[in-house]
């Protein structure tokens, strides 16, 4: 098993461009996945930490994140498609108006 | 119909969008092109472009002499040449108000309702293969092949046999005709039960066919549908029974009829045609009398002037000849009434409604060729 | 020597039979797929009263060659606005995902990729799930409007019907109650009869799902040529055309492997542990030897002197097999690999049975249309999986608390579930003719027909 | 030796494609590269020893979200989507933000290297061989421990079902 350190330094680095996609991009679908990413970096850290302790739990809550990834996305395409309905854009700055 | 071809196409925006099925596709029978107007995956509408195979055939008529013109009528519907020569054949021979002689009638009729299963088998095959059975066609072409066998035998050709002679035969029947018809009879009994067992009771076939492109008797009559289509609605009408012609009043054969009138009630008036022609043929062979195979016919032949209007049941419906004479050798004006064609107005008050897949199934169970349709 | 050299040695050693196993499939799987293409052509012309290809070698042995070289040769037309890296990318991600899958399988009790991983039979079934992609990006890439039809068509079935499979396996994996695959077929052996008869339903439902995932038989409405020209192969052409068939053809090995390890018993013999039974051992080599035979016949009868040598040679080469498999049975040292040897053949023959199934299947049913095919997945199939993943887990408590005899169990709980799927059809009828008669024909209430 | 190789071949290639995913204008081209990243980190939970959840991220993620994610991109990727910018004017301003946040992170990584107990040198792990079956293992713990939150995830993804099907229904 390898130090720790390896782990940590990769999930940062895949915490850290999924921000920079959530921040700069202007397409609401690429910052859905740019979200997954970072939920992903997420799952990094939690299995790493559960092989080094030997205890299962991180893996069964990284199992849980991914729940909660598919519901995240599945809501918010949902929002994507009704919100590209309405406005034939999908770029972030059409969406100012909280009714439209 | 204005061409929407600035029609916005979204596939989200579901407005309508027009999808072509074109002259080259591999399940319109022939070159017919079908401009489908879909809403997603329903049919709103359909409009068909034909004349991609117009030859012109009505106005080469007008300078051929009566005799010339008759191979011509064998490549408007080329899967069931027989029966428009014998069309043709018998509304010059009632403009001669000349009799054919008993015996070239009984082969007449022999031949044409051969052609008539062998058009149907056409009809089975591409039928079944577009819906996606794969199998039919080859045991349909391996029937048919045996009657295009007989054909080859009496005229020397297999598909446009320009069989008949206007006033009667030019070939004798050669001596085993009996025998092959015969056998050809005694064995296709077994092989349309092999359709059936594929078809008939397949439940895919069945959902495929069931209440597809469902048309009334009304919406027949009046759109002037003729053949299985309109007896599958309901209608009693054959015109060997109702306006007999050649040998038909000899022979005892019953007139299958649909219920619903939808695609699986055309196959079954179809498949039960098949079997009926099937007797006649048994009925004729058992006694074709002897005597001459001509009428007094001259080898100029010059009709009086004036015009008729003659119609036999062909496998696809009612062809009728319209025929003007001038007293001269040529016709003045030669006018088809080819089933196909008329048939293919039906399309679209069939489709519509239906899904893209159904189309498929309805342009098959019309059982249109382009031939005829263009001229 | 350096210390990465002396690693590199040791990796090699310790992994050296995957390795080797890899590169057999990478290499093999095109040359099986491709007779497994000429295999169906035979049969189907032999179901339609015709020959079928028998210009290229005898009897058309060589056709797969001469159609391989045929797609190698054939230029490579890309559609002009076509997306080309996607374009490119889709095949390859389909043909992957079917030879991936493949290294999960165990082709005989000796014969695997991955040693027994303990998920197994999750392993093959989530990677063949990947192929999907390849449909997709396919249809997208080549932007025609029938290709992204065909795609979205395609998508909408796997996904339906992948979770039918799924559900079907479970059951199936309630029984095993592991997801390795060595122990699934130890389980079968050990209780004496393949999962196949204990959950029939399962095992059918499986069945149909699997012809549904592999694009085939009633349900290939993607390339149904009739309507949408080719689905989404419609564009591609040569080299990239067939890695999209060899992902297809592989699927249907992986697809097969999966039902014959889980439901007929992997590499078991049939009555694995009947021992009155046991000349079934020596089958596969009398089977082999026998098909030896037929050929040395036949080779004598066949026109061209090329054709008579390569008949044979295929004699010899059956006769070499049967060798293979009859000396470990006779000589006693070699007894230890008579399982292998035989485990292996058994394993191929179920295998060939379940797809000659397939292929017998697509000669004779006609094609389902789209919304049958969808109302089929999501209004039966799925149900019906469900309520026999239920009626099994009942079954094994039966059986474990309460001590009920285990076929006993299985039966009523079978009865169980095809109780449920009469209603459910039943239901499903009223519903449909509810709604055919629901829906009026816009017949001449709304447009007179003379008008025309 | 082997795990490190196959750990940096796999670490590269996430960090690769999530670098390119974040970059491509075309939407689809991004999915990929997503998806590319998504079977590397899978790989990473392999070299773990997490087989179960590898198949997991595999099915789920690759084979259920993505999926998704590129039905809508189909969808909705419309030329017109291509032709607008694809960033966001102040994407220097955020570049910079998040270098400083990864620097940030970085010193306080590698300063508490020295200090025993923090940083790297936690308490080795056990040796793979020694590890529980992971599925068995991890369906125990599931199933016993962690029930509530199972039941609740479940109700979760119900709950997103629902809402996805009323948000993406035509307005009828």
């Amino acid at each position: 098993m390898m130090p720790i350190g390896y782990y940590l330094f990769l999930s940062m680095a895949l915490f850290l461009i999924g921000a920079i996609g959530v921040i700069t991009r202007r397409n609401v679908i690429v910052v859905l996945m740019s979200i997954e990413l970072i939920l992903n970096a997420v799952n990094i850290n939690l299995v790493a930490f559960s092989r080094m302790f030997g205890d299962v739990a991180g893996q069964v809550f990284a199992l849980f994140i991914i729940a909660d990834a598919a519901a995240e996305a599945a809501v918010g395409l949902g929002i994507i498609i009704a919100f590209f309905r309405n406005r034939e854009t999908v770029m972030e700055d059409e969406m100012d108006l909280l009714k439209w | 119909m204005q061409d929407d071809a600035a029609q916005k196409q979204t596939l989200l925006g579901a407005d309508e969008l027009v999808l072509n099925m074109g002259p080259q596709h591999p399940s319109t029978h022939g070159v017919l092109r079908v401009k489908l107007k879909l809403d997603g995956e329903r049919v709103r509408g359909t409009e068909c472009v034909i004349g991609y195979l117009h030859r012109g055939v009505e106005k080469i008529a007008e300078n051929r002499t009566y005799q010339q013109f008759a191979p011509y009528v064998d490549r408007m519907d080329y899967v069931a040449a027989v029966s428009n020569g014998l069309g043709y054949c018998e509304a010059v021979e009632k403009l001669l108000n000349v009799e054919a002689p008993p015996r070239a009638k009984v082969i007449r009729t022999i031949m044409t309702e051969l052609q008539r299963i062998a058009s149907h088998l056409v009809w089975l095959g591409t039928h079944a293969l577009d819906i996606g059975a794969l199998t039919p066609l080859f045991y349909c072409m391996r029937e048919r092949e045996e009657i295009l066998k007989i054909f080859e035998k009496y005229c020397g050709a297999r598909l446009t046999t320009h069989a008949f002679r206007i006033g009667g035969l030019q070939y004798e029947a050669y001596d085993s005709f009996e025998k092959d018809v015969e056998r050809f009879c005694k064995d296709f009994e077994r092989r349309i039960q092999e359709y059936v067992d594929l078809l008939t009771g397949n439940s895919i076939w069945i959902g495929r066919t069931r209440n597809v492109g469902v048309l009334n008797a009304a919406d027949c009559i009046a759109l002037g549908a003729s053949g299985p289509i309109l007896r599958a609605s309901g209608v009693k009408w054959d015109l060997r029974k109702a306006q007999p012609y050649a040998a038909y009043d000899q022979y005892k054969f019953e007139i299958p009829v649909g219920t619903n009138g939808d695609t699986y009630d055309r196959y079954m008036v179809r498949m039960e045609e098949m079997r009926q022609s099937r007797l006649i043929c048994l009925q004729a062979i058992e006694n074709i009398p002897a005597g001459p195979i001509l009428g007094k016919v001259g080898k100029v032949l010059k009709p009086p002037a004036g015009e008729i209007y003659h119609s036999i049941e062909a496998p696809k419906g009612i062809l009728g000849y319209y025929i003007v004479s001038d007293g001269t050798t040529q016709p003045y004006r030669v006018h088809i009434r080819p089933p196909s064609f008329v048939n293919l107005q039906a399309l679209d008050k069939m489709a519509r409604g239906h899904l893209v897949a159904d189309v498929v199934a309805i342009i098959g169970t019309l059982d249109i060729v382009l031939g005829e349709v263009d001229r | 020597m350096s210390p990465t050299l002396h690693a590199v040695i040791a990796f090699l050693q310790t992994w050296w039979v995957e390795l080797v196993s890899g590169v057999v499939i990478v290499a093999v799987v095109p040359l099986i797929t491709g007779y497994m293409v000429l295999m169906e052509r035979k049969l189907m012309a032999d179901m339609q009263a015709r020959l079928g290809p028998m210009r290229v070698g005898p009897h058309g042995l060589l056709q797969p060659i001469a159609d391989a070289v045929k797609l190698l040769i054939k230029e490579d037309i890309i559609p002009d606005d076509a997306d080309k890296m996607v374009f490119w990318l889709a095949p390859v991600v389909s043909m992957t995902a079917a030879l991936t899958a493949m290294a999960g399988i165990a082709f005989g009790p000796a014969f695997e990729v991955a040693r027994d991983i303990n998920v197994g039979l999750l392993f093959i079934v989530g990677v063949s799930s990947l192929g999907l992609f390849g449909i997709v990006l396919g249809g997208w890439a080549s932007n025609s409007h029938y290709s992204i039809m065909g795609a979205l068509r395609s998508t909408a079935q796997l996904v339906s019907y992948e979770t039918a499979a799924g559900l079907a396996l479970v059951s199936g994996l309630l029984m095993a109650g592991t997801l390795n695959i060595r122990a699934i077929v130890d389980a079968q052996y050990s209780s004496g009869v393949w999962f196949g008869f204990l959950t029939p339903v399962a095992f059918f439902i499986y069945a149909v799902a699997s012809i549904a995932e592999t694009n085939r038989a009633p349900f290939d409405l993607p390339e149904a040529e009739s309507e949408l020209v080719a689905g989404y192969m419609t564009e591609y052409s040569g080299f990239r055309w067939a890695c999209y068939f060899l992902g297809e053809y592989a699927n249907m090995i992986v697809v097969g492997a999966v039902a014959t390890t889980l439901f007929l018993g992997g590499w078991l013999r049939p009555f694995p542990r009947v021992h009155w039974l046991n000349w079934l051992d020596a089958v596969p080599a009398l089977f082999t030897a026998a098909v030896g035979v037929y050929c040395a016949l036949r080779a004598g009868k066949q026109p061209v002197r090329v054709q008579v040598w390569f008949m044979w040679a295929v004699a010899l080469a059956c006769f070499a097999v049967a060798l293979i498999l009859a000396v470990p049975l006779a000589v006693a040292p070699l007894k230890f690999m008579v399982p292998g040897l035989n485990g292996a053949f058994w394993f191929l023959l179920k295998i060939t049975g379940y797809i000659y199934l397939f292929m017998w299947l697509r000669f004779t049913l006609p094609r389902y249309r789209f919304d049958q095919l969808m109302h089929l997945g999501w209004y039966i199939l799925i149900p019906l999986a469900i309520v026999n993943v239920l009626a099994v887990g009942v079954a094994m408590i039966l059986e474990m608390e309460y001590g009920w005899n285990r076929w006993l169990a299985l039966i009523v709980t079978t009865i169980l579930t095809l109780a449920t799927a009469l209603f459910l059809l039943r239901l499903n009828d009223k519903r449909a003719a509810a709604a055919t008669s629901a829906v009026p024909p816009e017949g001449p209430a709304t447009e007179d027909s003379y008008a025309g | 030796m082997l795990d490190k190789v196959i750990f940096f071949f796999f670490a590269g290639v996430a960090i690769l494609s999530a670098a390119l995913m974040v970059t491509r204008r075309n939407a689809i081209h991004s999915a990929i590269f997503l998806i590319t990243t998504l079977l590397a980190t899978a790989g990473i939970f392999l070299q773990l020893r997490a087989e179960f959840l590898f198949i997991a991220q595999i099915i789920l993620y690759v084979g259920g979200i993505m999926v998704l994610f590129i039905f809508v991109i189909m969808l909705v990727n419309l030329d017109v989507a291509l032709h607008q910018i694809q960033f966001s004017r102040q994407k220097w301003v955020a570049l910079l933000v998040t270098l400083a946040l990864a620097a940030e992170v970085g010193v306080m990584l590698w300063s508490s290297r020295g200090i025993p107990g923090q940083g790297f040198l936690l308490p080795n792990a056990a040796p793979a061989s020694q590890l529980p079956a992971n599925t068995e293992a991890l369906a125990g713990r599931l199933f016993d421990a962690y029930l509530l939150p199972f039941e609740i995830a479940s109700v979760l993804l119900l709950v997103a079902m629902v809402g996805a099907v009323v948000m993406a229904k035509k307005r009828t």
